[in-house]
Order: C-alpha cells, then sequence, then structure tokens
C-alpha cells in the first residue's frame, strides 16, 4: 500500500523534517518514507522507487510532501498522518473558553465571595499583588520567593492585624478547608492541626498520618523566614491561635528548622496556654526546653506523625526510632546490601528533592558520617570541600545552585537526573533519594528515578548499587503511592515507609559495610 | 474577622501566576480562578512609575 | 488620587446623561461651522496631501470634483496638491466621516443635537455599497449619485424630518442593540427601526411618488444607512467630555488611513498618534491583506462611547470577523469592561445578562492592563476607489494611549498637582 | 510612534541595510516562520530575522530576542518598515537603528591560488563520514575516487550518485555547459526545507566564486534554480552566487583555501550543525570544490614537468 499527504506551503524546518521521516519510518510495517519538499527532482524520487500517487500530481516546490509504502495489515494511514502531525503542530491551541481576568480586581468581581489568593508570580511583584489582596480581606498564599523581608514583614503585620493568612513568601505547602494549595498530598480531613514552615517535612508528616489513618483538620504553611529574629514568628503564631480556637483541630503540630531564640520562647510561652496536646519537631532543636513547655518533641518528621496519631486516639505517644519490619529482615536485607557492594564501591550519593528531607536525613547521618552537602552540618562538611568527590555526598536538590534557572526538581525531574549522570558511577555504594507526590508534583517522579537507575547502571556495567528510597505520597495522590512504591521496586530499589527510616537503613548499611 | 470564620466558609481561590496550580483546583471541583496576570504596563517601568505618580505613590 | 476620580465621573455623567437627537438636515457650508468652499474636511486625526493613503486622495479627488472645483480627476490631484485647498479633521469641526470620510461644502449632513448639553455634530448621509467616495473612488458614476443624493434625497429626507420632528437617536441605538446590531458593522435593525419611523413622513412630503420610491428603495438596500446617525449621535454624547479638566477619559478615537489618533478629555484638543495598522480581518473572496489600506475613518467614535466592538458580544451577526465563537464575542466584550469605567444605563446587551456596554475608556487602565480597545471596522482597499475588501477587528497602537499618559502627567506637574 | 512590545536588533547584514536605503516604506509578507527565524519576502528579496541565537544570514537580521515563536507571525502575515523600525502585527516593533552593520561576502577574491592541502580535504571528509546528516553528504565515501569507501548509502545519495558525479568531472575539466546541465539534475534533490543538493551547489559555488572567479557559470544555475527549487534554496544558491553566506561558511572555505589559518575541526562541527543535512550537504559541496580545485592544481603543475621535458627533448 502506497499513500501520501501534502501540505500546502506547511514550512518546517529540515530537523523537523528529517525526524518525521525517522519517526515514521519507525512505524511497525512502514516500509520506506519519503518526506521532502515537492521539487521535480524529489518527485522523481518518489517515481523511480514506485511510490507516486494521485495525491501528489499537483504538488509544487513550495509544499511538504510525505509518501509512505507500508502494510496495511500492520499500520493504517491514520498512524502515519498521526505520527507525521506529531511532529509537524508545534502550534499550542488556545486555553479554555472561560474568562481569564488580567488584574485581580476584576478577578474578584468574577468569583464571588473569593477568599484566598494563591500567588506564584515573580517576586519583585508579589508583594504588590499580596498587598491588594489582604486589603480586600483576602487570606493570602505566597509561593513566590526573593522578596525583600520588610515587604514580609509588612504584609505579615497587616494580616495579623486583619486576622488573615500570611502564608509565605516562599510556602510551598499548605491544606486549608481540605484543600490542597501548591505542592500538597490528598490526605482525609481529621482531627490533627498543623503549622509549618518548611514544606516536604509538612508533607511527610501528613502522608504518615494519613497512612496510620487518622487526618487534619487544616494545615498552614508560613515560609522559612517565618521562624527569623526579624519576622519572629508572626505567621506560627497566629496559626496556633487559630488551630487552639479551632474546634475541628485537637492536636496541634508544629515543623520548623531550629527557631531564632526569642521566637522559641514567644512559642513556649503560647504553647503553655493550651490544654490541647502540642508536638513539636524544631528538626534538630533543642527536647528539653519543648518538655517545658509542656510540648512533646520529636526524633524525626515520622516520630511527629505517630505522636499526633497516638495523642489524637488518647494514646500515651512513644517515641520511635525503628523499623516497621522486624529486625531479622533488617539485618537480611543489610546483608545482602553489603554482599552486593565490591571492594571500589565507597560513597554514599543522596540526591534528594525535598529541603527539609534532606536536612533530616543529614543530621542523622551526620553524625556518624562525614557528610558533605550543600547543606552540611558543620561548616568544613562543605560540598566546595569535597575534592572530585571523593566522600559521602548529601544534596537538597532544590537549591537555586542547582536548578540553575529550571523549575524546582519537585517539579521538573531534569536536575536530579543530571546529578545522577554527573555523581553516579564505579565508587557509588549507596544511592538514597526521595521522591515526593502529591498536587504540584511531577507526573511520575518515581518513574523518572528508576529511569536515571538504568542508565546508571548501564554505565557501571558489571556491579550494582544498593538503593534505598522513600516515598512522601498517599493513595489517593494524583500519582498514587502504590503505583509509584512498585516502579521503585521494579526498579531494584529498597522502599522504606519513610525519610527516617530509609536513612536509618543507609546508616545501617554504611555501619555494616564499614564505609 | 478571625482565621476560624475562614476555616468555616468554602474555600475560593484566585490564582495568579503558574496556572498548573489553578488547573490541579479545577480538577478537584474547587472554584477558582485564574489571572491572566501581567505586570503593570507589561513590565514597561517608566509607563507603570507614570501609573504609579497618579496613584500617588512616591 | 481622588480629583482625578471626580473628574472622571463628570467625565461619565455627561456621557451617560447624553442626549442625542436628529433635528434636521442641512447644507455643510451653512451648517458646520468654519465650513467652505477651499475647505475639505477628512476622516482621523490631522494630514497632509502627501501623507494621504489611497482611498483618502481618491475622495478628495471626488470631492473636489463633485464640489465643481475640478473638472476632471488631473486637474483634481493638481488642485489637492496646490495648497490652494485647505484640510482638517472632521473632528475639529465637530463632524465625522465614515472610511475616508470627505466633507465638502455643498454636501448635505444631518443635524444632530445633544440636548442635555446643547452641543451639535454633523454627518453626511450614507451612500451604500460598492463604488463610492468614502472608499475613494471618484469616477462619474460616483459623482452622478451624490448629486441624486444632493438633489432627490436630501430634499425629500429633510422635508420629512421637518414633518417628523425631533428624532431620538438614543433611544433608536439602545433599542437596536437589543435587536442584534452594535451600530458599527451592523446596522439593519437601527436603520430598519429608522425607516419604520420615517415612512409616513416621507410619504407626506410633497414629491414624486417616483422619488419617494427610489428613496425607499436606497435606504432599504442600504444596512448601513444609520452608521452616519449613530456615528454623530456617539460623537455628539462625547464632545462635551473633551472640556472636563483632569479627566483620563478618551473622547476621540480615529483614523485617517496613515495613522491612528486619539483624544483624551484633560488633554483637550491634543492628538496623540501612531501609524495606523492593517486589519487582520476576514477578507471577501479575491482580497487578502495586501490589499488592504491601514485602517481608516471616524466610525471608531462609536468604540468611543461603548459600542461597535465593545458591544460585540451583542451582535452574533458579525462575530465571523472576529474569527471565532459567539463565546469570543462575549470574551472581547467582557475584557473591554477591564478599561472603562462604567456601565451604560442606555445601551443594555442582552447576552451579557442586559450589563450595560462597557462606556469611558481610561488611559490609566489601558495602559496598566496593556488591553486596547477593540475596534470593529471594514477594510478599505489600499487603491482608491476599488472599496471594501473585508472585515475585522483592530485595536488602537498602544503609542497613542502611552503618550496621552506622559503628556497627562507632564500637565498635573505644570499645574503643581502632583507632588 | 510606535506601541506595544518592542525589540531591539543586534545585527544587520550589510547588503540588507543597502536593500533599506533605497526603500523607506516597505511592505514585507511573512512567507514562513520557524522558532528560531522568520522569512520575509519583499520585491523578489527574500529576508531573514533570526533570533539572537543564531548567525546573521545575507540579508538578513538578529534581533534582540532567543524565540521568534511568541511573536506568532504565520505566513502571509504584513510586516511593515518605515523610519528604520518594522512593525509587525500584533503591536510588536523591532527597531534597527542600534543594529551592528556586518558583511555578509568577503571583501576580494582569494589572492592564494594553490594552497589547498589533501590534510585539510581529509579532515573535511573524515567529519562527514563521522556525521550522519541523512542528505547527500553520504557520497563523501566515494570522493576522492581513488579512495574510496564501501559502506552502503542511503536512499538519496544512492539516487543522485551518477548526476553528481559527472557535474564534478565537469567542473574538473572546467566543461561547464555540461556541469550546469548536470546541475539542472541536482537542483532541488534531497530531504530538508533547503533539499540536499542546494546545499551542496551552495557550498561548491561559494568556493569558485573567491578561488576561481572566472568559472562565471553561477548565474545560470541561479536562473535554474528560480523553477526548480523552494524559495529559501533559490535565494540561498542566488546569494553564494554573489559570494554571500554565514560568516562561518566563508570563514571555513577561507581556512580550506589557506587563506587564512585557523582550526578546521572546530569550524567544521559548528557548520555540520546547521540544519539536519544542511550543514553537512554544504560541506560536502565545500569538500568537493576543494578536491576538483586541487586536483587541477597538481595537473597544471604535471603538465609544467612535461612541458620542461619536451623542451630538452626538441
Amino acid at each position: 500500500m502506497i499513500k501520501a499527504i501534502v501540505k500546502e506551503n506547511a514550512y518546517n524546518d529540515s530537523v523537523t523534517l528529517m525526524l518525521i521521516s525517522r519517526e515514521v519510518q519507525k512505524l511497525d510495517g512502514v516500509e520506506n518514507v519519503l518526506v521532502g519538499m515537492g521539487t521535480e527532482l524529489n518527485l522523481d524520487l518518489v517515481k523511480t522507487m514506485d511510490m507516486f500517487v494521485p495525491e501528489l500530481e499537483a504538488v509544487t516546490p513550495n509544499d511538504l510532501f510525505i509518501a509512505a509504502r507500508y502494510d496495511e495489515s500492520k499500520v493504517t494511514m491514520d498512524d502515519l498522518v498521526a505520527a507525521f502531525n506529531e511532529e509537524m503542530n508545534k502550534k499550542k491551541e488556545s486555553g479554555s473558553g472561560d474568562y481569564q481576568p488580567p488584574t485581580l480586581d476584576s478577578a474578584l468581581k468574577h468569583l464571588q465571595g473569593a477568599n484566598m489568593l494563591v500567588i506564584s508570580i515573580p517576586g519583585e511583584y508579589a508583594a504588590a499583588e499580596a498587598d491588594k489582596a489582604l486589603r480586600e480581606d483576602l487570606n493570602v498564599m505566597m509561593f513566590s520567593d526573593n522578596v525583600k523581608i520588610e515587604d514580609e514583614l509588612r504584609l505579615k503585620k497587616m494580616a495579623v492585624e486583619k486576622g488573615l493568612l500570611m502564608m509565605g513568601p516562599d510556602c510551598g505547602t499548605a491544606i486549608i478547608n481540605g484543600v490542597p494549595l501548591c505542592f500538597a498530598n490528598v490526605v482525609r480531613r481529621g482531627k490533627i492541626g498543623l503549622v509549618g514552615a518548611s514544606g516536604t517535612g509538612t508533607q511527610e508528616i501528613t502522608v504518615i498520618a494519613h497512612q496510620l489513618g487518622e487526618g487534619f483538620s487544616q494545615v498552614i504553611g508560613t515560609g522559612g523566614r517565618d521562624l527569623s529574629e526579624t519576622i519572629g514568628g508572626l505567621m506560627m503564631i497566629q496559626g496556633i491561635e487559630a488551630l487552639m480556637a479551632d474546634p475541628e483541630t485537637e492536636v496541634i503540630v508544629l515543623v520548623s528548622k531550629p527557631p531564632a531564640a526569642s521566637v522559641e520562647k514567644k512559642i513556649y510561652e503560647l504553647v503553655k496556654k493550651t490544654d490541647k496536646p502540642v508536638v513539636i519537631d524544631f528538626i534538630g532543636g533543642d527536647a528539653e526546653s519543648i518538655k517545658e513547655a509542656g510540648a512533646y518533641p520529636c526524633l524525626s518528621l515520622e516520630d511527629a506523625a505517630r505522636k499526633a496519631v497516638a495523642l489524637v486516639r488518647g494514646e500515651e505517644p512513644v517515641s520511635f526510632d525503628a523499623f516497621d519490619a522486624d529486625e531479622a529482615e533488617i539485618n537480611q536485607i543489610v546483608e545482602q546490601a553489603v554482599g552486593k557492594l565490591k571492594s571500589e564501591q565507597k560513597y554514599l550519593r543522596g540526591l534528594y528533592t525535598g529541603g527539609t528531607l534532606t536536612d533530616e536525613a543529614i543530621k542523622y547521618l551526620g553524625e556518624n558520617h562525614a557528610i558533605y552537602s550543600n547543606i552540611p552540618l558543620t561548616a568544613d562538611r562543605n560540598i566546595k570541600l569535597l575534592e572530585n568527590k571523593q566522600g559521602h555526598i548529601c544534596l537538597d536538590l532544590g537549591e537555586d545552585q542547582f536548578t540553575r534557572g529550571r523549575p524546582h526538581p519537585m517539579i521538573d525531574p531534569q536536575t536530579r537526573t543530571d546529578f545522577f549522570e554527573s555523581h553516579i558511577d564505579e565508587t557509588t555504594a549507596i544511592i538514597l533519594v526521595d521522591v515526593v507526590l502529591g498536587y504540584g508534583s511531577y507526573v511520575d517522579p518515581a518513574g523518572a528515578v528508576a529511569e536515571s537507575l538504568a542508565k546508571a547502571r548501564a554505565r557501571v556495567g558489571d556491579r550494582d548499587f544498593v538503593v534505598v528510597a522513600s516515598v512522601t505520597g498517599t493513595d489517593q495522590d494524583p500519582q498514587d503511592l502504590n503505583k509509584s512504591i512498585e516502579t521503585l521496586e521494579n526498579a531494584g530499589a529498597i522502599v522504606m515507609p519513610s525519610n527516617a527510616q530509609a536513612v536509618r537503613l543507609v546508616d545501617r548499611i554504611m555501619k555494616a559495610a564499614a564505609l | 474577622m478571625s482565621l476560624n470564620d475562614l476555616f468555616a466558609k468554602e474555600l475560593k481561590v484566585v490564582n495568579m501566576g503558574l496556572e498548573s496550580f489553578y488547573d490541579d483546583l479545577k480538577k478537584q471541583d474547587v472554584s477558582a480562578i485564574h489571572v491572566q496576570w501581567k505586570p503593570s504596563a507589561g513590565g514597561d517601568k517608566k509607563m507603570s512609575s507614570l501609573l504609579g505618580r497618579l496613584k500617588g505613590l512616591k | 488620587m481622588q480629583f482625578i476620580e471626580d473628574a472622571n465621573k463628570k467625565a461619565l455623567e455627561i456621557i451617560q446623561n447624553a442626549q442625542p437627537t436628529l433635528v434636521g438636515m442641512g447644507v455643510a457650508r451653512d451648517t458646520i461651522p468654519g465650513m467652505h468652499d477651499k475647505l475639505v474636511l477628512h476622516a482621523g486625526p490631522p494630514i497632509t496631501w502627501e501623507k494621504m493613503s489611497g482611498p483618502l486622495r481618491g475622495a478628495v479627488i471626488g470631492g473636489l470634483i463633485y464640489q465643481g472645483l475640478a473638472s476632471n480627476p488631473e486637474e483634481a490631484e493638481k488642485l489637492a496638491a496646490s495648497g490652494e485647498i485647505e484640510y482638517a479633521p472632521c473632528h475639529e469641526h465637530n463632524a465625522v466621516g465614515p472610511m475616508a470620510g470627505v466633507v465638502t461644502a455643498s454636501m448635505p449632513v444631518f443635524i444632530i443635537e445633544n440636548k442635555s448639553q446643547g452641543n451639535f455634530a454633523y454627518c453626511t448621509m450614507n451612500e451604500g455599497l460598492g463604488k463610492v467616495l468614502r472608499f475613494g473612488a471618484y469616477e462619474p458614476s460616483v459623482i452622478k449619485h451624490l448629486n441624486w443624493m444632493e438633489k432627490t434625497l436630501y430634499p425629500i429626507l429633510k422635508e420629512a424630518l421637518e414633518i417628523y420632528g425631533p428624532m431620538d437617536i438614543k433611544n433608536l441605538m439602545a433599542q437596536s442593540v437589543q435587536m442584534g446590531d452594535e451600530c458599527h458593522n451592523r446596522n439593519k435593525a437601527t436603520t430598519s427601526l429608522f425607516i419604520r419611523e420615517l415612512a409616513s413622513s416621507i410619504l407626506q412630503t410633497n414629491s414624486s411618488k417616483e422619488d419617494q420610491i427610489k428613496v425607499f428603495d436606497f435606504l432599504n438596500s442600504n444596512d448601513h444607512f444609520t452608521l452616519n446617525l449613530s456615528m454623530p449621535a456617539a460623537k455628539a454624547s462625547l464632545e462635551p467630555v473633551g472640556k472636563v479638566k483632569d479627566s483620563t477619559i478618551v473622547y476621540t478615537m480615529c483614523r485617517n488611513g496613515t495613522e491612528f489618533g486619539i483624544r483624551v478629555a484633560a488633554l483637550g484638543n491634543r492628538w496623540f498618534t501612531a501609524p495606523a495598522e492593517i486589519i487582520d480581518g476576514l477578507y471577501f473572496p479575491g482580497y487578502s491583506m495586501e490589499d488592504a489600506n491601514p485602517d481608516i475613518g471616524d466610525s471608531s467614535i462609536t468604540e468611543t462611547l461603548g459600542l461597535g466592538g465593545f458591544s460585540m458580544a451583542t451582535a452574533p451577526a458579525i462575530v465571523q470577523f472576529v474569527g471565532g465563537t459567539s463565546q469570543d464575542a462575549v470574551n472581547y466584550t467582557t475584557q473591554m469592561y477591564e478599561i472603562t469605567t462604567e456601565e451604560s444605563g442606555s445601551y443594555k446587551l442582552p447576552p451579557m445578562n442586559f450589563r450595560g456596554s462597557p462606556t469611558g475608556i481610561d488611559i490609566r487602565k489601558v495602559v496598566d492592563t496593556q488591553i486596547r480597545p477593540v475596534i470593529n471596522t471594514g477594510i478599505a482597499h489600499k487603491d482608491a476607489g476599488v472599496g471594501q475588501v473585508g472585515a475585522g477587528v483592530v485595536n488602537p497602537p498602544m503609542k497613542c494611549f502611552e503618550d496621552a499618559l506622559e503628556a497627562y502627567v507632564a500637565l498635573l506637574e505644570e499645574e503643581g498637582m502632583l507632588e | 510612534m510606535i506601541s506595544g512590545r518592542q525589540y531591539g536588533s543586534l545585527m544587520l547584514a550589510a547588503d540588507l541595510r543597502q536593500f533599506l536605503l533605497k526603500r523607506p516604506q516597505l511592505e514585507l509578507q511573512v512567507h514562513s516562520a520557524f522558532e528560531t527565524s522568520v522569512n520575509l519576502m519583499a520585491d523578489e528579496e527574500l529576508i531573514t530575522l533570526a533570533a539572537s541565537s543564531r548567525e546573521l544570514m545575507p540579508m538578513g537580521l538578529i534581533a534582540d530576542t532567543a524565540d521568534l515563536e511568541h511573536w506568532q507571525l504565520k505566513a502571509g502575515d504584513i510586516v511593515i518598515y518605515s523610519q528604520n523600525r518594522l512593525q509587525l502585527p500584533r503591536d510588536i516593533t523591532i527597531w534597527l537603528e542600534k543594529a551592528e552593520i556586518r558583511e555578509v561576502s568577503l571583501p576580494e577574491a582569494f589572492k592564494n591560488k594553490s594552497g589547498i592541502d589533501k590534510v585539510s580535504l581529509e579532515t573535511v571528509r573524515r567529519k562527514l563520514l563521522e556525521s550522519e546528516g541523512g542528505g547527500i553528504a553520504d557520497l563523501a565515501a566515494l570522493l576522492p575516487e581513488t579512495n574510496r569507501i564501501d559502506r552502503p548509502l542511503n536512499i538519496y545519495a544512492e539516487y543522485i550518485k551518477e548526476n553528481l558525479l559527472a557535474f564534478l568531472d565537469a567542473l574538473r575539466n572546467r566543461d561547464y555547459v555540461t556541469a550546469v546541465s548536470q546541475a539542472e539534475c541536482l537542483l532541488g534533490f534531497g530531504p530538508g526545507l533547503t533539499p540536499s543538493a542546494d546545499d551542496f551547489l551552495t557550498g561548491i559555488i561559494l568556493f569558485l566564486y573567491y578561488r576561481d572567479p572566472k568559472s562565471d557559470f553561477f548565474q545560470e544555475i541561479v536562473s535554474l534554480a528560480h523553477r526548480r527549487t523552494t524559495v529559501l534554496s533559490y535565494h540561498m544558491i542566488k546569494n553564494a552566487a554573489a559570494g554571500k553566506a554565514y560568516a562561518s561558511y566563508l570563514a571555513l572555505i577561507r581556512i580550506l583555501a589557506g587563506e587564512d589559518q585557523g582550526s578546521l575541526e572546530t569550524l567544521a562541527d559548528k557548520v555540520l550543525c546547521y540544519g539536519a543535512s544542511s550543514g553537512s550537504d554544504f560541506l560536502f559541496g565545500v569538500y568537493c570544490a576543494g578536491l576538483v580545485l586541487e586536483e587541477r592544481e597538481n595537473a597544471r603543475a604535471g603538465n609544467k614537468i612535461n612541458a620542461g621535458v619536451n623542451r630538452i627533448h626538441n
């Protein structure tokens, strides 16, 4: 069967032209494909190959033609046309019919009773728009970063005065009235209220609590700078007060990097005032002062989730720093892992997309091992000090220094893909990764990791790595927790139920293999 | 007004910036609207400063 | 700043309360202020003969021949270039004209009075389609038709209007807007209503039956006849705004085939111009953008009032010109609310749940949102006299509004109104 | 008196400047629009607006923007030139005034009439054989005939083989009549918006233009191209016949002709990146021109020796 399509005056650069012919040639059942401009000689070629058909009669030199000989039983003209158009039509079709106003003012006219502005425009403009919104009594979630700290202070003061939320700048995660905003997982509604200054930390706690069967009343983000001296924890305090007053909330969870001393004090004062149990994970913060405030300190994000769940159920919270799996099983995994390693394989490679998850990993592993990072435990472990990658590395790839203008690695996996290329080699023993699901995140982060692993294995030939992963997600997330776990396990990864357990396992293996 | 008023209401979101955030909300049938945001005067510094002066700014 | 808002409120009151009324007809020479035999009025902002585009030149040539100042095109062209002829925008003589918009002293014109402000506006009678002066045609048949309009059509309509008395054009347009007209590119309803209103008066004129029949046939054959009433009606409604101090409302948008020009209340008679655009629209079979003349005509005065493109939603019949669905038309209109100040109290748009049309273009909003007014317009062939080659949607160059804004701020500075 | 989005220009081709100086007001029509370049037609001339990532073309302009897609130009759109600016639809303006004027041809023909060394030709050939343009450059395997490499040719190369070799023979023998008639059998052949054979001829013509100006049969090829191939190809060949091309194309030829030092390798690599096949097919043209000229020179040298021998005998 021979067919031809003609695109009159349909121009495309030769690169695309070649792509087309190659794409189409690939289709099963296609014997021969010719693509070109309709010049006399090109048509002669078509003729000598007995591929000339009436469709080509009227072709002119400025028309593009594609002629194909193929086996009808295997492939249809539609397939060819589809493959053809896929390459040809690069035009983006215009958006949906519903009206998209140019300004906030007019948006408020078109959406009666709007009460939340989610803003992710460039930082230099974000403050002004947030200002307008607060004046209009809208709550604000600001994903934009690079906002001046003076502006943040001014906006948050206004918000507190008016009893509004001013989440951010640089706030990526919140769940208000059950609605996940920006980067958030689909978790059931429930009795736990959370205020978080750290995005993926918040996500980790919410998904684990969900997996344990509990849910959340409100999840409020504050943005990373909220607990600094300058901002003074305005939003965290505002959030705690709201959760204290909220009838739906029975247990309050706070998560953040260690606050400025003065802010820490304010928060403890406030916490003393409520009779609702409060769980606090100031990652690596001082446990004693938390206890003094009558709150529950935590060993990890997972521990925070478990304690909150216990408290909601009226059980006495017990610290958890073990594994779900029993010791025997863990030991077996460790043994197998160690057995796998060749003598040249000496180093850990932690490639994280979530900031707080990286933080947790480094805080734990850094105690017993020399872990180099862009957010090191101690200055002498700064990644810049490590020569030609001869050491253990654990990176937060979400930092601008790595994304180089690309979207955050949770949205676009390319950055981590590149680091698999540049940082995984014969000397790599253990690969430690996080996989963050939920709205906002990439459609298939697990798949991206699996792909990178396959490539890396191909590169190093005879040997294999120990791959340890954890998935921050739920069965109701668009990407689906179980599907992601399956993808990773098929790619030969050991998938642990939490980042904390993944990190713990890595620690065991490193010790056992004396890395 | 206090935050707890918000907790009692249906969340209605105005999204400004990344359209994917808006799409996610639509998928969940959250009532939301997307702003085709442009910087004032399309980012033309001179024009936006003129506009600023008419608003009585600096 | 409050004083700006107050000024604009005043401007909008003038527009909302305007009472454009057709009070009669007369000859340009006797009615249009400053009109004389060597003066040729044209559409758009001021322009010299050298800079005029094909259709406008053609219309001037035709006008001079019609006026008897030249006996053939060559003579006319020489005269036109001689410097002996004075050119001025219709807009600077309380007049408006579609397309080339050429008015010479002997042409009959409609007289519109804005009863609420007591100001007047003038416009010639619409010639119909085909080979017509407003598209720059000047061959004998065109002049012959103009003479028929002067000798037969004019006297009958003039007399009929005297019998009928003052006709409330605002009311006429308000009705037709609910009948699918946007009063710029679609005028079928307005023209029908006009004929219905005037029929008996025409029959009462003492003129021959044949002439009366000719008049009815002509009116009936020309859907756009009342464009030449809605234009001066809009002009009369907006003109007084030009005197409102400190107001940022646009009261003129027009094109001369070379440049687009706007005028803003606070800046009085100052023109802010930029090159007129070629229109990306629906071209009649056999024509394409290569044939098009840049944007031309005073008819965008209807958009300035909030009709035309601003009321596109109400005129599904012309949605095809925007190459789209009725949803697109609704979106066009919805978008125009972003750059206007109020909704018309008189012109209500059924497809917008009877919202008033977007009224009072504010240069601050245009520059701020970068949304430019949308104008429905006919497209003239770039060569004189070929006629209309299509219709479509066009926007004024942003530059006009940016320059105006700059001048406005400068003005306030002079007046010490800005710190 | 401008509105809307505005762009500056980085470079303006000297010939385009001349063209525009003669035309204070000009209406251009978009002929074709790509991601990084837009072709405009006016007065039978093809004018190319390109993004900052691209190299300046003859009759070309480099705009100060990385991607032209957001201009949303489509074939048939009208662009107005006046007062040192281009007015695009959708209220986009490109200012020419600040553009740096660049020559797109070399000031004079090559002085050096010998000195095409086999080594550089071999380098180019190696590059050609490595690159898989998918065009007719495959034929580098067969040239020089004295050193054929047996490997399968793609459809296009296989099909055009005979004509192309015949064309080269004609050049070798300075038989320009045959050359032209053979060229007619090449024009417009092969894949690509500028079909491979056209890129090949461009390489040939450009080299000969500077190295052997006497061989002035180009104009005939140009007029053939007018009806035998695409508008873009026609103008590319027309420019070559006037000695005009991408700066890197010209630089490459200078080095190959021993007019200039510099890294042949890097330039060749750069050129190979143009289009999918265009770069390699052009380089193949240059290579063949080089071969022809080199063989001619040796032939000439050979004749001299024979002449000497004869003299002794007489």
